[in-house]
């Protein structure tokens, strides 16, 4: 079926809703309102406001109580309204959520979804335009994914909702009205943290997470009529990491791209370096290059929003570059 | 220290004037200003100039007059996304303003910033903040500064009835409390966080009640009455100066647009936006001054006629400066520490 | 909501019996075995067998005892890095949290937590958590499970006077009240965070005045009486197993050692000390006991005895028992979903 | 001087209240009790309750209000008792004082210092072990640096409250009784950010941080009685990343390891390894390798502990296996 991004999120929601009563949906004016975003319309109507619930504004308590939830049965999702809301229960979820089961000696399960949005573009300025990826990916006992499609944004909250570890889905503010053919009644599966190969080349492989999956796809057009042949991955998972589609494509191509809306020092690009080159050295062609966010934050004039997001453009320009 | 007390101010209607005239001209021209300004952001969204959201507080305005006509120089405020009320009744330069809502290189953070982060510092308008909560403890670092410096100066933080269910909100009370902070707390209930109604996320209506639990000082004020907020401001302001701490200052009040631009406010009836429209702060302030024979119609009217010119012209100029270019923003990150400070 | 009263209980001392017999030789077992437990840890974190720290509770165990006798299975309960009174309180197995603190294989945690972090969910015993305040927001989680599952059960949170200046105190707070959560903060007011009194960090030393800012319904008790926290605490467990919502108690006490390991104490007089040992919350129960003839001399050397020979014998085995190996801990970092999840 | 690494810290700040009155200190029991660390053992005594405050337990307050001081002429510096708790008041750092300067169009300076100390290798249990370096560096608007020796705590918190920028100092717990000849006099000067060559070698780079840098230089003992010669690099500042002086080395060894007391996900050996990649790819004559925590939270039993952190030992065995 034909869906929106935002409509594949609320879909994955109704059905975890219906199915499981240990489900419940939590955050600010996800209620009676459908969420800020709209990504919970309907919900309130047709499962009350005890199971979809409006928060007042309070990140530490609602996250934490996710965490309480989740360890005594229950199977709670947060919505946060924007990913870099995150700094303000980023203890509930890095000193809490990801550790307890482990200093519990692994004796319980803390099964919770926070599902939040980030990501630029969209000229909310500083404080309300960081994906949030490498916030919390550095954290072991948490599971962290990003939604590049309708597709990745329903299975993996389908996903994510069965899974009995805390999982954020990262989903990208400029994606809610993308829309894909999405099957509804596909099973739910752990393959959708699979990187997924979304465009076979065999020059360089670029690897992206969020917005940047469509950009690169489009470089790619462009590229291809440069005679240029890119294979594209979207990653997906940053927690836990899974590099082995990726080191199979590096091992055809020999050149590793990767683009990401986060800053350089810190951003999940040097990691997938990193591990490309360590773990397929002798195949690299020449350094894998990443194409990142410029050091500063950021800014709200459009024109230099547009100019520190990675574009198609800047992909195919750092293709050509690494090619010649 | 003393027991506080909670004291209920009926919302007032028109009531005598209590304050010399000139303050009330004063009053009225800072409000008019607060709502031509967000008059025309308003428009400008409409006519594409603001990107992103923005968050209007038209019905608000006596709270930023009649709170902020009591500061002097050397007084620093805190304020949230919904700050341009703060800004205009502390005397941001329009142009400017409207510059940094456009993206404009002449705006006042050089359209880094946007709507939600207009600042000044040269008029103590330390910022914007649009994470819920997260102005107050920079108020309260603002306030330490004044009372190091001891000049008899005092920050001012404003914020929403929401915001006072997050945790910033209670450590900085606290802290202003057991530091004997010299700092105002400035509350607009505008009875919704968001869209939600104040009674789905807090236990009762009267935010002031908040207070209580640190032994601050309080009251509770008809934030439509520009005169009544000056008021009772005025006398926590002059008691902070003199060493007596901080104080809570609840202001009832209603904001006519939805949260942002995205917000049609579906949750609210007609009736009750209607009824808040009924105590427009603007309409009460011309009644009072024309009732008191403080100015006629038609210098109520000029001075409308030259808020509404200088707007305009300030808009138009905003809109007609250009977008910054700089292809790197290393200085705007960082500061260039002089070799002198380590010498 | 009906306005909250906080209701002052003085000191009580000696007072008369006014629960049964039995259930105050079983407040008096909880206590002792606690002491116990924490003397013994102290003794081996001399004889080197605790590692790193350790935060203990001596002059504390009224609050446990008395509060957590109340409580039924299924019930939950969340407290702090000092939380070793809570867990022996419960119930929870005295070898396997020795083994714990001694970082050993068969601690309740297998060694991985450590002092901080003893837990068994089997007896509802959520977790410490080592970051203060951390522990009340999951303890709202848990009493929203308790509200779904309506068979009455309740959370329970336990907290220091110092974690009230915490955000996530008040957040917790509010969202208790505004959801009507079946959930108990019980408040060990014992005067100090760290080295720092109370009233340098907080404007006054009742606590329970900060529940009045949430409508919560709050009572002060004397933390040394057994008797009365249970009195006290039986109330508002009973309320909100009926659905009336949260309830706030401030117990006052003592602890005798410092805050951890590291700490002499020196920031307290040794008058003030002894004032509190005077007011020993066991000697205070076997006074009572005594004096209404409920138990001889002898028969509480004989709980002692049993207690203490059971203390001993759990530490020895503790101290027997082997250090975690595992090369990998991965399973202990994350679960292993069963395919049956997706099915 | 022959002082340790704690007495480094006081006397940085000692100074620093005596000269500048704009400085103060602030933290949870740092005033009469000189610290839970005696980290301020003599300010509170010589300076007062105003300039050397004790706060409540409440590090949102206190961090925000330190950047309303620095905004207002001040010039604060505040402890946090551990770097996990950087958890409780991350939006105030990462969304707040990073980014403020920015957001006012790079009008205003928010001079500011926070220290706080980490690490494992004490039996604090997984919520009091972090070293918190790759929370706070990929944040741009702050600068990071960390301190492996006395020398490093003295010089780089003075060097930290001259700075007209945020400054994040981050100290380990396990070093704090380390004694090292120290020139109490010596210049204040940015220079103390520069990577340092401690050791010279030409076979393998050995770049580390914190506690790890003197275990670097104990594997580099054991590693020269078998003829093997590193170069020991303390990488020092984390934010802005110097990598002049590690490709220098680099290109003179043409090996490079990364050792730090962080989950590789995120740690900074990632970035140091892709930037070396990146620019000295042919001077490389192995891919960079890094020795990290493994991918769990730290345990409180000692022997998993240690078993957990990089050792001296496991460095000499990652160099051998390196060049072999
Ligand atoms: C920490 C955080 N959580 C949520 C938000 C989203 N948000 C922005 S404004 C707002 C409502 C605030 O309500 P109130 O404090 O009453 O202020 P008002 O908008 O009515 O002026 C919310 C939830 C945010 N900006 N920051
Ligand atoms: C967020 C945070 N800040 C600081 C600390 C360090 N710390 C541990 S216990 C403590 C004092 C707590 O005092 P109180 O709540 O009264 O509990 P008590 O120790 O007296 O039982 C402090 C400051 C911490 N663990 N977490
Ligand atoms: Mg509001
Ligand atoms: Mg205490």
């Amino acid at each position: 079926m034909e869906i929106t991004y935002r409509e594949a999120i609320v879909a994955a929601q109704r059905e975890a809703l219906k199915n499981d009563d240990r489900v419940m949906v939590m955050g600010e004016d996800i209620g009676v309102s459908g969420g800020p975003f709209k990504t919970t319309v309907g919900l309130f109507e047709e499962f009350g406001g005890a199971r979809v619930r409006d928060t007042p504004i309070c990140e530490e308590a609602f996250v934490g109580a996710a965490m309480g939830m989740a360890v005594t049965g229950r199977r709670p999702i947060v919505e946060l309204m924007f990913a870099d809301f995150m700094g303000v229960c980023f203890d509930q979820i890095v000193n809490g959520i990801a550790k307890h089961r482990f200093m519990c000696g692994g004796k319980v399960m803390v099964p919770l979804v926070i599902r939040t949005m980030g990501g630029g573009g969209t000229r909310f300025g500083a404080q309300h335009s960081q994906t949030g990826e490498t916030w919390v990916s550095q954290f072991p006992g948490l599971k962290v994914v990003c939604a590049a499609d309708p597709s990745d944004a329903y299975n993996m909250l389908r996903w994510a909702i069965k899974e009995d570890n805390p999982v954020i889905v990262l989903e990208h503010k400029f994606l809610f009205t993308r829309t894909q053919d999405v099957d509804l009644d596909a099973p739910i599966s752990a393959d959708i943290l699979t990187p997924a190969v979304l465009r076979q080349g065999n020059d360089v492989t670029i690897v992206a997470t969020l917005a940047m999956v469509e950009r690169a796809l489009a470089a790619a057009e462009t590229l291809a009529a440069k005679g240029i042949n890119v294979e594209v991955i979207n990653l997906r998972c940053l927690r836990p990491l899974n590099m082995e589609p990726i080191l199979e494509s590096v091992r055809k191509t020999n050149r590793l791209l990767c683009v990401e809306e986060n800053h350089s020092t810190g951003g999940w690009g040097g990691e997938v370096a990193a591990r490309t080159t360590s773990e397929a050295f002798d195949y690299l062609d020449a350094p894998p290059e990443r194409l990142t966010l410029p050091d500063w934050p950021m800014p709200y004039s459009p024109e230099l929003e547009d100019a520190a997001m990675p574009s198609a453009d800047k992909v195919v320009e750092t293709v050509v570059a690494m090619l010649t | 220290m003393s027991d506080p007390k909670t004291k209920k101010v009926k919302l007032s209607g028109t009531s005598a004037t209590r304050l010399p005239h000139k303050v009330l001209i004063d009053l009225y021209g800072r409000m008019r200003s607060i709502r031509a300004f967000e008059d025309k952001i308003h428009d400008s969204f409409l006519n594409g100039l603001v990107y992103g959201t923005t968050h209007l507080c038209q019905g608000q305005e006596a709270v930023s007059a009649g709170a902020i006509a009591p500061l002097i120089d050397g007084d620093y405020l805190t304020y949230t996304y919904r700050g341009h009320g703060q800004c205009i009744a502390r005397g941001m330069d329009m142009e400017a303003a409207f510059a940094e809502v456009f993206g404009r290189s002449t705006g006042v953070s050089g359209g880094l910033g946007g709507s939600m982060h207009l600042t000044d510092m040269d008029l103590g308008l330390i910022g914007s903040f649009a994470i819920v909560g997260a102005g107050l403890p920079v108020a309260a670092g603002a306030a330490m500064t004044c009372q190091y410096e001891e000049k008899g100066n005092v920050a001012m933080t404003f914020f929403g009835d929401g915001s006072t269910n997050i945790g910033a909100f209670h450590e900085t009370m606290n802290l202003a409390v057991v530091w004997n902070l010299p700092l105002l707390f400035i509350c607009e209930n505008n009875l919704y966080g968001e869209y939600s109604p104040i009674l789905s996320t807090t236990p009762y209506e009267d935010i002031a009640r908040r207070a209580e639990a640190y032994a601050m000082p309080s009251d509770i004020v008809d934030g439509n009455d520009a005169q009544a907020v000056y008021e009772v401001v005025s006398r926590h302001v002059e008691r902070a100066r003199r060493g007596g701490g901080p104080g809570f200052i609840e202001c009832k009040t209603y904001r006519y647009k939805g949260h942002s631009r995205s917000d049609p406010a579906k949750y609210r009836t007609d009736e009750e936006l209607a009824s808040w429209m009924e105590k427009d702060p603007l309409k009460q302030m011309v009644k009072l001054l024309m009732e008191n024979k403080i100015l006629t119609q038609k210098e109520i009217e000029a001075i409308d006629q030259e808020i509404s010119a200088h707007t305009d012209m300030a808009a138009k100029n905003a809109a007609e400066a250009p977008f910054p270019t700089e292809k790197s923003l290393l200085d705007e990150t960082y500061a260039t520490t002089p070799l002198k400070n380590f010498g």
